[in-house]
C-alpha cells in the first residue's frame, strides 16, 4: 500500500540546510519571503507520483465516514483530517483566507484527507492565521495521520506561525495543495 | 527511498515547502524544484473587512481574555476580531475608519515595563496604524464609559485612577495625548457634544468639563442622586441626536441629563412603579424586581426605548444576571414589553438602526441575539464572548 | 440611622491632593509607602465614632444572614460581604495573606460586613495580591454596599493593584481594619 | 457633615488610608492622624511556599491560560502558583531550589519585540531571579519534553523548531546560555544521565547528544518505531534511578530505552496483549482500547508501574480522552489494575513517592486526585487547570 511517508525528509531536507543556513536565516528568508510573494508557490509535484494509490484505508477512518463537502464551518467537512484549533470559516475568513488583520504562515502542517465526492485524497497544508488574539469559534480537533513533534508537519499541536510578526494565534485555514 | 520518491515526499510536506521556496535561491537544491505543478493548487490570503456596520455587535472576551469579536446581528456570523488585550477599552470612529483601543501592556506579560496606549486600527484591514502613548488609564474592563470619544471624533477621553481621578485628553486627529484634568471624586465618562465631557460624582452631582480653554473648567450640578445608598450604574446610555444621557439607579429610577454646559436633569421615575408595582426600595428585606448585570441595561436612541435586565430579588442584587427583559419608553415613562429570557443573562447592548436588535451574553460567555421588537431569539452563540457589548452609532 | 457614607470624601482628600502632589508622585509615595512599611499603618479612628450604631440595616441583607464565621474558603464567609474576585485562602495564601510571590495593593476597596457572631460591623479592607497569574479558585461576588467607580473604595471590579510592581490580578484578601 | 465625622469617613476608607499614609508625610494634613488607633486590625503580609514537596502536582492553567497551580495530593488544595505565561515550559532544580519556567514573550503582549528566555524563580519567595536570554523556542505547550533539566541539575536543555530542529543548552549554574545544538528530525528531550540528552526522530531512531566536547557528538540508534504509522506518544516516562525511559506508542506498545551513550531498546510489548486482548492495529475498522489524551501516560518510578489513559476506539483517535486507567507492571509485562473512570480525562500525572497518587483532568480544567492503588477519589478540584500535570522527582 503506498501511503504519505515523511519520515526521513524532515530530516534529509534539513540536514542539507544546517550546513548552509543558520535557523535564524531561515527564519529570516522565510519573513522575506512571505512579503515577497503573498501567493504562495505551488507544489511541485512528480506525475508519475501522482498516480492513485489504494486509499481505501484512509477513506475508512472514523472522521473520513462521516465526512461533508457541504459546509465548510463544521469540525467533519472533509478538508479538516487533521486539523486542530478554530476554524478561520468561522471567524470572517475562509477556507483559504485569513480573517482581516490577521497573516497566514508561510508554513504549516500538512493532512492526506479524502473528499468523498470523488473518493480521491488530496493534500492540505493547515496553515494557521497568526497576530490576532483566539478567535474561539469553532474549535476542532481532527487527528487522522496526526503525529508528533518529530515529525513537525504531520503534528498539529504546534503554534504553525513562523516568520509572521507575532505567533499570537487566530484561527488555522485548510489550503488545498493538490491531488495526494 | 527512491530520489523521485524523495521529491514526492518533499512535495507533499509543507513544511518542507516553505523550505523549498528558500531552497529555489539555493543552487545546489534548485533542481528540486523544476518538476510540474499542481493546477488547482489554492493560495493563501488575507480578507478585507467591511466598513463597520449598524447591525453588528462587538463582544468583548471578557475577564483576562484577549479581543473582541465582531458578530452580525442578520446573520449571528463572527465578522472579525479587533485586538483588545486583557481589560482594554473599545471606541469607534464615528466615521467607521477606526477602531481605538485604549489598553496598557506590560513589556513582559506580568512584569516588566508599563505600557498605556491608544491603539489605532483601521477598519478596513485590521492593521494597527499607531499607538497614541498615554500617561497611564484606570484597569477594571466591563465598562464602556472609561474610554469615550467625542461624537464629533476629534477628541478621546481615557479615564485614570491611580488611585486620583483624572481623565487623559488625547487628540485623535493629531493622534497624540494632549493633557490630564483631574475630576476628583467623579468618573464615568459621558460624552457632552461642543463642550467635552460630564461625569458622575460621589457627592451625587455631575461634573462637566469644558475643554475648550487651556485650563480646562470643570462645573457640577446639584446633587441628585445618593452615590452610596441608591447608585446610578455607570452603563448609561447616551442619545446622540437628542444629546440625552439616560441613566438608571440600583433601584430601578430613570433619571435622563439634556447635556450641555450646564447639564440639566429630569425627575427620576421608577421602572418597576410604571410597570404597576410599588417601586422598590434599598432597605433590606425588600423584595422586588431589580435590575442588575454588569451591563445592565441599553438604550435605543432612535426610539427613547431603554432595554434593561431585570431579576426577583432584593437591594445590593444589582450584579445579578437578568432573567427579564423590560423594554422602557423613556419619554412616555411606560414599560412597552416584557421579554422573559431562557437563560440569566448579564449583559445587553441594542443596535441602533430601525430593526433594533439585542445581544445578551452570560457569565460562560455564551450570546444570544433577540430581535428586540419581539424577543424571539434569532441566533444562538457558544463561546461569543462572557464581557462587554458595544455597537457603533451612526446617528 | 448613622450609615458609612463615603461620598464626599475620596473627592475632598483628592482635592487637598490635587493641588500639591500630582497623580504620578502619589503612585511614587505609594511605592515606597510599601517598601518602608511592610506592616501596614492602622487606622486612625475618632473613639467617640465607634460607638455602636444601628447596624440592623447591613445584619439583614441576604449576605449577612447566610453569613458564616467558620471557614474563610467559602464565598459566604462573613468578611466577605463586598468582595470580587478569587479568595486567597484557596490560593495558598490567607486571610489577610498573599500567597508567596505576589505583592499585596497598599491601596484597597473597602466593606462593612457583619460578624454574625457578635451582630457588630466590622471595617474590612479588601486587599489584592499582585503580580502573579489570576488564581482561579474560589471565585466570589458579593456586593453589599458596592457601588461605581465613581466611589472606587467601594467598588470591587477595580483591580486594585497601585504601587505594586506588576497590576497581574492574582486574588483578593479581606483584612480587618477594626470596629466600623 | 462634621470634623469628626469627616475624620471617621476618612478612617473607614482604606483607600483614603494610603493617601493618608502619605498625608503622614504632608504637613499640612499631619494632624488629620493624630487619632487613636483600633487595636485589632490586622496586617497584611506574604506566605513562604514550602520546599516543593514529592506530594504535590503542578498543573498547567492549558492553551492561552497562564500560570501553574500548586496542588497537595494529601489534601487537595492549592499551594501556590509558579509565574508561567501562555505556552511556557516548567521545569524543576532537582535539588528543591529553583523553579524553571522556559517562556516567549512579546513586548506588547500580541505585538511588538520578541523575548525568549528561561525565567529562574526561587522556591521559597516564588521571586523572580533572573531572566536566562535564549535564542529562540518552540511554540506549543502541553508538553513537558521540550525542555528539561538534566538529573545533575547543571544542564537546561530547552528544544526549538524555527522550523528547523535544535536545542539550546543553557548552564543552570552560570545561568546563561551556552549553545545551540541542531537536532535534525529528532525531537522529544530525554535526560541522558553524563551524556547529555536523548530524542527521538522521524525515522524511527533515537539520537542521543553527547554535550561534553565543544562539538556536542550525536549519535543514532537503528530505527526501531515508524514515526508516522504507530508513533510513540512524546509524553514517555522516566525512571531517574534506573536511568530508563519508558515510551508507549499509539497502538499501545511499551518500549523501553536503557539510557546512556549508546541507548539500548526492549522488543516492545502491547498492552491489550498483556490485558488478555488482542493487540490493537493501526489499520481502520478495527476496535479496540487505546491509550490516549494529550499526556496519556505516567509513569511511577519506583514500582515501574505506567498509568495509561485508555478508551474504546479506532485508531488515530490518540488525543482521544480515557475512560479507564490501566495499570501496567512493565517490568513484568503485566496489567495489575483498571479503574474506571466518573469522567474522561485528557491528562494524566502521578507522584513519585511511596504512596503514589494520580491527578487527572479533563478539557474543562476540573481536576481529581485518585489514590495510585485503589483508585478511590480523594479529592476534586474544579477549575483545576486544563493542561500538563507536572511532579518533582526526589529520587
Amino acid at each position: 500500500m503506498k501511503k504519505f511517508n515523511a519520515d526521513a525528509i524532515g530530516e534529509t531536507l534539513l540536514r542539507k540546510f544546517a550546513g548552509r543556513t543558520s535557523r535564524r536565516s531561515i527564519l529570516a528568508k522565510l519573513g522575506t519571503a512571505l512579503v515577497a510573494a503573498p501567493a504562495f508557490p505551488l507544489l511541485p509535484v512528480s506525475r508519475v507520483e501522482a498516480a492513485k494509490p489504494d486509499r481505501s484505508p484512509e477513506a475508512k477512518t472514523a472522521f473520513a465516514r462521516e465526512a461533508q463537502t457541504k459546509d465548510d464551518t463544521k469540525c467533519n467537512y472533509w478538508r479538516y483530517c487533521a486539523i486542530d484549533g478554530s476554524l478561520c470559516t468561522c471567524c470572517g475568513g475562509g477556507i483559504h483566507s485569513c480573517p482581516a488583520g490577521a497573516e497566514p504562515s508561510p508554513v504549516s502542517w500538512v493532512g492526506t484527507c479524502i473528499n468523498p465526492d470523488d473518493g480521491k485524497a488530496y493534500l492540505i497544508a493547515y496553515r494557521d492565521c497568526c497576530g490576532k488574539p483566539a478567535c474561539g469559534q469553532c474549535g476542532c480537533d481532527n487527528a487522522d495521520r496526526e503525529t508528533q513533534i518529530y515529525v513537525p508537519q504531520l503534528n498539529n499541536d504546534i503554534i504553525w506561525c513562523f516568520g509572521t510578526s507575532s505567533m499570537q494565534y487566530h484561527c488555522s485555514t485548510a489550503v488545498l495543495v493538490g491531488a495526494a | 527511498m527512491s530520489v523521485t520518491a524523495m521529491k514526492r515526499t518533499i512535495a507533499l510536506s509543507t513544511a518542507a515547502l516553505s523550505l523549498l521556496s528558500i531552497a529555489l535561491s539555493q543552487p545546489a537544491l534548485a533542481e528540486d524544484a523544476t518538476t510540474a505543478t499542481v493546477p488547482e493548487a489554492e493560495t493563501s490570503d488575507v480578507m478585507k473587512a467591511e466598513k463597520p456596520q449598524n447591525h453588528w455587535f462587538y463582544v468583548n472576551g471578557g475577564w483576562n481574555v484577549d479581543g473582541t469579536s465582531i458578530f452580525d446581528a442578520k446573520t449571528g456570523k463572527m465578522k472579525g476580531m479587533v485586538n483588545t488585550s486583557s481589560s482594554a477599552d473599545l471606541a469607534f470612529d464615528p466615521t467607521g475608519k477606526y477602531y481605538y483601543v485604549s489598553e496598557t501592556i506590560w513589556s513582559k506579560g506580568n512584569r516588566g515595563t508599563r505600557q498605556d496606549m491608544v491603539s489605532v486600527y483601521d477598519t478596513a484591514e485590521m492593521k494597527l496604524l499607531t499607538e497614541i502613548v498615554i500617561p497611564d488609564r484606570i484597569i477594571v474592563g466591563e465598562r464602556k464609559q472609561n474610554f469615550i470619544v467625542s461624537d464629533d471624533g476629534k477628541w478621546g477621553f481615557v479615564y485614570n485612577l491611580s488611585p486620583a481621578s483624572s481623565v487623559n485628553i488625547v487628540d485623535l486627529t493629531k493622534r497624540k495625548f494632549v493633557k490630564t484634568v483631574e475630576v476628583p471624586g467623579c468618573a464615568t465618562l459621558i460624552p457632552n457634544p461642543g463642550v467635552g465631557f460630564s461625569a458622575l460624582c460621589s457627592d451625587g452631582s455631575m461634573a462637566t468639563v469644558a475643554i475648550a480653554s487651556a485650563k480646562p473648567q470643570i462645573t457640577r450640578t446639584a446633587p441628585f442622586f445618593s452615590a452610596t445608598t441608591d447608585p446610578i450604574f455607570e452603563n448609561f446610555g447616551y442619545d446622540k441626536k437628542r444629546g440625552l444621557a439616560v441613566m438608571l439607579s440600583y433601584t430601578g429610577l430613570v433619571y435622563t441629563a439634556k447635556l450641555g454646559a450646564t447639564p440639566t436633569l429630569s425627575a427620576p421615575f421608577s421602572i418597576q412603579s410604571v410597570a404597576g408595582y410599588s417601586s422598590a426600595e434599598t432597605k433590606p428585606l425588600d423584595t422586588a424586581w431589580y435590575p442588575g448585570g454588569r451591563q445592565p441595561s441599553a438604550l435605543h436612541g432612535p426610539s427613547g426605548h431603554l432595554f434593561v435586565l431585570m431579576h426577583l430579588g432584593e437591594f445590593w442584587s444589582h450584579k445579578q444576571a437578568g432573567t427579564e427583559v423590560w423594554e422602557i419608553d423613556v419619554a412616555a415613562k411606560k414599560v412597552v414589553r416584557r421579554h422573559v429570557l431562557k437563560e440569566p443573562m448579564g449583559h445587553i447592548e441594542v443596535t441602533q438602526d430601525a430593526e433594533p436588535m439585542l445581544f445578551l451574553n452570560d457569565e460562560k460567555g455564551d450570546g444570544v441575539i433577540l430581535d428586540a421588537k419581539t424577543g424571539e431569539e434569532k441566533h444562538k452563540i457558544e463561546h461569543a464572548g462572557a464581557g462587554i457589548i458595544s455597537v457603533t452609532d451612526p446617528s
